[in-house]
């Protein structure tokens, strides 16, 4: 079946509901997405979106590009990051202005709260920057995005996974979707298409992502020739729900949370002594890991305790000197935590019998963010290559996309500040430039790439099973494209997924029917998580430094000589190209990066 | 702080039938406690047995109970106050008790006409109800 | 441990009626049935179908019906209920196959009590101001993730697919407690009308089945109060 | 095909809710019991009253019967009960944050009210045949 829009989103997470928005203002438009839009990943971010809205205390929006440079280990675009966090003050309260229901300060302002790598660049302390919805403010924006793009009434295709992007003479023009009711494969013609489609946490074995983040809108792009930048940089949040992987806020630690080791000792003092557990968080990733392989994990196992008990906070907010922002100082009760935390008291009961008020969470280091993806310029339009060629009509915004904003290691609250961002610029321009050219001619047979790849699935010789792949998959890179990395690990691992990906090819599902074939599905992400995989770890082997989150115990220095730039890797038949490209430097230039 | 906003919501039968059922019921409790307190202190309670009383306590007329040597206490009930306590009583407890069988077949029902005509039907068979009790109230 | 998986399946491809069917999977007291599920559609039969996203009690896709109520599959650990696990499709929505429903009247129901903000005076330049009272007022139902397990276990739901449902209600309460809304004389309407609060009648179904713990019948309660007094408080 | 939506009753039975779900279900069935044995009542008590009709003193007399009114005495109790459970709980909503307690509060007022009274119907109803 045909359909034929002017813009179409693909993905109805945080930057897709966004983008729907701004661009159905100008052009018509159509949301694609393989989940409900309320059942997206934007839904669990839980700590905040960043701001300079300065309702708690002084603040600028100057203040938070140079703390966001400074988390990339300045391999994030200046000018982009300075681009956002201007922008940030006014869509925070336009999603205000939206309904959102943010928390507030007695005034009724805007809530906020403390977020690790925010500082008052004039006196170095954590500043609150976080403006939050208890700790479920990524639901809340989904939440109010969808119920706006409701109220304006935007088409959604729901349960429509789209598996190819159409390309005629360098022009996008459209996409190729599968519905998952019926199993029939539709061709969606457009001007211009914004992927949306989220991140890929699934290449690792423990994962705060979703089942269904599987990186989708990479692995088109990738196949149909488009590079994907910085792939190497993969952020690990450091407190994850131990084995589970599930996320514990970052918002603990801003409440005053601590991690401690087996010792009972608050070690991230000897890491970064000014921040401590408020550092960035590749580098407390990297400080648990270290702590952990030094034997001091509890019980000699591999996780530590995240404190987040009053009497624990209370403790170590008196010997910081931590004080309210009227100057009394900082305390802490259950009731608090149970006000301001209750997800995460409720995932710690369910999941781990453990009750944050009384006892400490176990944690460990989760895979958590993309930093790297689709390149992109700061308007959302999709570069093809080092000279930073656009390629018409194809725009993507959100976690898949590299502005790049976030470089080498993302800001806590950044995540969700980049989907509205540059969801909303994204949108904006796919409409004005849907309604200044034509519809370009779709390719003949557009459906033909995609069907050949689900009729391999189907008739594939079963010597393999997707699920088994995955899981060897996640292992190996969880085991050495992880927090730490070596030269021998991820040469392991580029082997492993080269072999895997020839072993994908004997792969036949069990279920051959039509309507709700989630089993095709899967094992058509497996092949995504496979090119991503691949990707990821080739771009990793090849930067012989350590940057944000690429770190190389081989060459633990950051070597900014030879590697401030931005990795594009391409892939082809049997190999992965890379190229190069410079990081745009403004105002700061690279400096040596301590919490 | 707490701000309480004035709407203008429109009047619907709906609602003034949940209305009716709680106050109504709250109200047959209320006249049911009224009666046999009377009853009581009618002296009801040294002549019957309880099944025979809560009966007698609610309908009060010689007709009522067929098999059981009860004294004609019609005497002392035969006013005016009694007898419109008595059809206000019915008027609850019909109204009550009718829009329960409403509320349990609309649950089930979903077509418009059906749902019209049982209301209207249902209606009826108040009135009749309303009717029987009345002319045994009054004129037995 | 060997946990025993009784789940409904239906194929409308192959089956003319919904069968059981057993697995036995190897199991841990603390996985998740959303787990065991997993292992069954990876490693023993790839045609099982469900939903599922997040697995962690956020997305709210995976909403079913396990050892007779409605669950999160994600939220339930095994020891939570026991090794003999019956799992079976929502009730009151049109099963499509094994334990997918279609969810389409489900949202239908939602866009009718006009689920989103409306307030069409020219909003200041910074933000609506609103305090802590006021917004604790209707904290509790944001953390609706419109999963439906709310309203697939209310009778008064599996009674008439248009009743519309605690879900909806939920939602409508978020927006007329909103002390910044300007639209709760129009949803107040619509739940007025016969298919509305008035079919509530404090069942608590929805509360006991709500993975969010919202307290839905309170909600309800307070929606039929703003309806009779004519006034939000 | 996509499987039709309705739900048979005794399907809706087999769902596993808690106590609220059982009290709704015994609140329907005592009214509408007590609605059919009232209303039958009235119109025999009538037809009796009126015609001398035998079928109306029939009726009357298995009314009277002390088994039948242990059944109309714990059918109008408990819908007394639960209707004024519901009624305080839908004017004051704040009161169903207590649900549970509620539940258990009217449970033992039942206890009591049925417990005693039919003891004593029962014994005399005996003692007496």
């Amino acid at each position: 079946m045909q359909h034929q829009y002017e813009v179409i989103i693909v993905g109805a997470g945080g930057a897709g509901l966004m983008a729907a928005l701004y661009a159905s203002r100008g052009a018509r438009t159509a949301v694609l997405s393989k989940l409900y839009p309320v059942r997206s990943h934007t839904g669990t971010a839980q700590g905040g979106v960043g701001a300079a809205l300065g309702s708690e205390e002084e603040d600028r929006p100057e203040w938070h590009t140079f703390d966001t440079v400074k988390g990339s280990d300045y391999l994030g675009d200046q000018d982009t990051i300075e681009f956002m966090c201007e922008q940030a003050v006014p869509v925070v309260y336009e999603l205000e202005h939206m309904g959102l229901p943010f928390n507030r300060t007695p005034e009724g302002r805007i809530a906020q709260r403390p977020f690790g790598g925010h500082t008052n660049n004039e006196t170095g302390k954590n500043v609150r920057r976080a403006c939050y919805a208890a700790d479920r403010t990524g639901h809340m924006i989904l939440q109010t995005l969808y119920q706006q793009c409701i109220k304006n009434n935007i088409t959604f295709f729901d349960e429509f996974q789209v598996l190819d992007l159409l390309i005629t003479d360098g022009v996008c023009c459209g996409v190729v979707a599968y519905e998952l009711a019926t199993g029939e494969l539709h061709t969606f013609h457009a001007k211009s298409v914004i992927i949306a489609i989220g991140g890929w946490g699934r290449v690792w074995e423990i994962t705060s992502n979703a089942h269904s983040y599987t990186g989708d809108g990479v692995g088109i792009t990738l196949r149909r020739g488009i590079p994907a930048e910085d792939m190497e940089f993969y952020q690990f949040h450091p407190t994850g729900i131990y084995k589970l992987g599930i996320l514990i806020t970052e918002g603990v630690r801003g409440e005053g949370g601590v991690l401690l080791n087996s010792e009972n000792a608050r070690f991230m003092e000897t890491y970064a002594p000014t921040a401590k557990d408020l550092a960035s968080r590749d580098v407390v990733s990297r400080a648990m890991y270290l702590e952990m392989r030094d034997g001091r994990g509890i019980d000699g196992k591999r996780y530590l305790n995240l404190d987040v008990r009053p009497d624990t906070v209370n403790k170590y907010a008196q010997k910081d000197g931590r004080t309210f922002p009227d100057g009394s100082p900082y305390r802490l009760s259950a009731a608090d935590v149970m006000a301001k935390l209750p997800d995460i008291i409720d995932f710690c009961r369910t999941y781990m019998d453990v009750d944050p008020v009384t006892q400490p969470m176990p944690v460990q280091p989760t895979a958590h963010y993309a930093m790297g993806g689709i390149p992109t310029d700061v308007h959302g339009r999709v570069l093809i290559d080092e000279k930073n060629t656009v390629m018409p009509g194809l725009y993507a915004a959100g976690e898949c996309a590299c502005v790049s904003v976030h470089g080498a290691n993302r800001l806590g609250t950044n995540s969700l500040l980049d989907l509205i961002v540059f969801g909303k610029e994204s949108g904006v321009r796919a409409a004005e430039f849907a309604n200044q050219n034509g519809f370009v001619a779709l390719p003949d047979d557009p459906v033909d790439f995609t069907r050949q790849q689900l009729d391999a699935l189907r008739n594939g010789s079963g010597k393999e099973k997707a699920a088994d792949l995955r899981q060897e998959m996640q292992k190996v890179m969880f085991d050495h494209v992880g927090v730490f990395r070596t030269q021998d690990g991820m040469r392991e691992a580029v082997d492993k997924v080269r072999e895997l990906k020839e072993r994908f090819q004997e792969v036949r599902v069990d279920d051959q029917g039509y309507l709700y074939n989630t089993d095709i599905l899967e094992a058509w992400e497996v092949g995504c998580l496979l090119d991503i995989a691949e990707v990821t770890a080739v771009s990793a082997l090849e930067r012989t430094e350590s940057r944000g989150a690429h770190a190389r115990e081989d060459y633990p220095k950051r070597d900014d000589k030879k590697w401030l730039k931005h990795t594009l890797a391409f892939l082809k038949k049997d190999e992965v190209e890379l190229r190069y490209k410079p990081v745009t430097i403004t105002k700061f230039q690279p400096k040596a990066r301590v919490y | 702080m707490r701000t309480s906003r004035p709407i203008r919501s429109s009047g619907f039968i709906e609602y003034v039938l949940w209305l009716f059922t709680r106050f109504s019921g709250l109200l047959l409790l209320l006249f049911a406690a009224i009666s046999m307190g009377v009853a009581f202190s009618l002296g009801g309670r040294t002549l019957l047995d309880l099944p025979t009383m809560t009966r007698w306590v609610f309908f009060p007329n010689p007709n009522h109970v067929v098999n059981s040597d009860i004294p004609d206490v019609s005497v002392g009930w035969s006013n005016a106050f009694w007898q419109i306590f008595s059809v206000l009583m019915i008027f609850l407890a019909a109204g009550h008790g009718i829009n329960g069988v409403r509320m349990v077949l609309e649950d089930y029902i979903s077509r418009p006409l059906l749902v019209a005509m049982l209301r209207v039907l249902l209606f009826m068979l108040w009135l009749a109800c309303m009717i029987f009790a009345v002319y045994v109230i009054l004129y037995s | 441990m060997k946990v025993k998986l009784r789940i409904l399946r239906y194929d409308p491809e192959k089956d003319k009626r919904p069968h059981f069917e057993n697995y036995v999977v190897e199991g841990q007291p603390n996985d998740q049935v959303l787990d065991l599920l997993n292992q069954v559609k990876w490693y023993q039969d790839g045609t099982l179908a469900y939903r599922r996203s997040c697995a962690h009690g956020i997305c709210g896709s995976d909403a079913m019906r396990i050892n007779g109520v409605n669950r999160l599959a994600c939220k339930v650990l095994v020891k939570d209920v026991g090794r003999k696990i019956k799992i079976e499709p929502l009730l009151g929505m049109p099963v499509v196959k094994d334990l997918i429903v279609d969810m389409e009247p489900f949202f239908e129901h939602y866009r009718s009590v006009m689920p989103y903000f409306v307030n069409d005076d020219p909003p200041p330049q910074r933000e609506r101001l609103q305090s802590i009272v006021e917004r604790e007022r209707f904290d509790d139902t944001t953390k609706c993730i419109l999963c439906a397990a709310c309203t697939t276990s209310c009778p008064s739901f599996w009674a008439s697919g248009e009743y519309i449902g605690p879900a909806a209600f939920v939602q409508a309460h978020r927006f007329i407690f909103d002390s910044r809304d300007r639209a709760a004389a129009e949803r107040l309407v619509v739940l007025n009308e016969r298919m509305g609060v008035w079919r509530c009648h404090d069942i608590f179904n929805c509360t006991e089945a709500c993975p969010r713990e919202i307290e839905i019948t309170k909600a309800i309660g307070e929606l039929k109060m703003a309806v009779a007094k004519g006034r939000i408080d | 095909m996509a499987l039709s939506r309705r739900v048979s009753f005794l399907a809706g039975l087999r769902y596993r809710g808690k106590q609220g779900m059982l009290n709704f279900i015994l609140h329907r069935i005592t009214g509408l019991g007590i609605v059919a044995f009232v209303g039958i009542h009235v119109v025999a008590g009538f037809f009796g009253q009126q015609f001398g009709d035998d079928l109306s003193f029939a009726l009357n007399t298995i009314y009277e019967s002390w088994q039948f009114q242990l059944f109309v005495y714990f059918s109008v109790l408990y819908h007394a009960l639960n209707g004024t459970r519901l009624t305080l709980m839908d004017l004051f909503p704040k009161l169903m944050r207590f649900q549970r307690e509620l539940l258990w509060l009217q449970w033992a007022i039942f206890v009591v009210s049925f417990g005693f009274p039919s003891y004593f119907l029962i014994q005399t109803s005996l003692s007496s045949s």
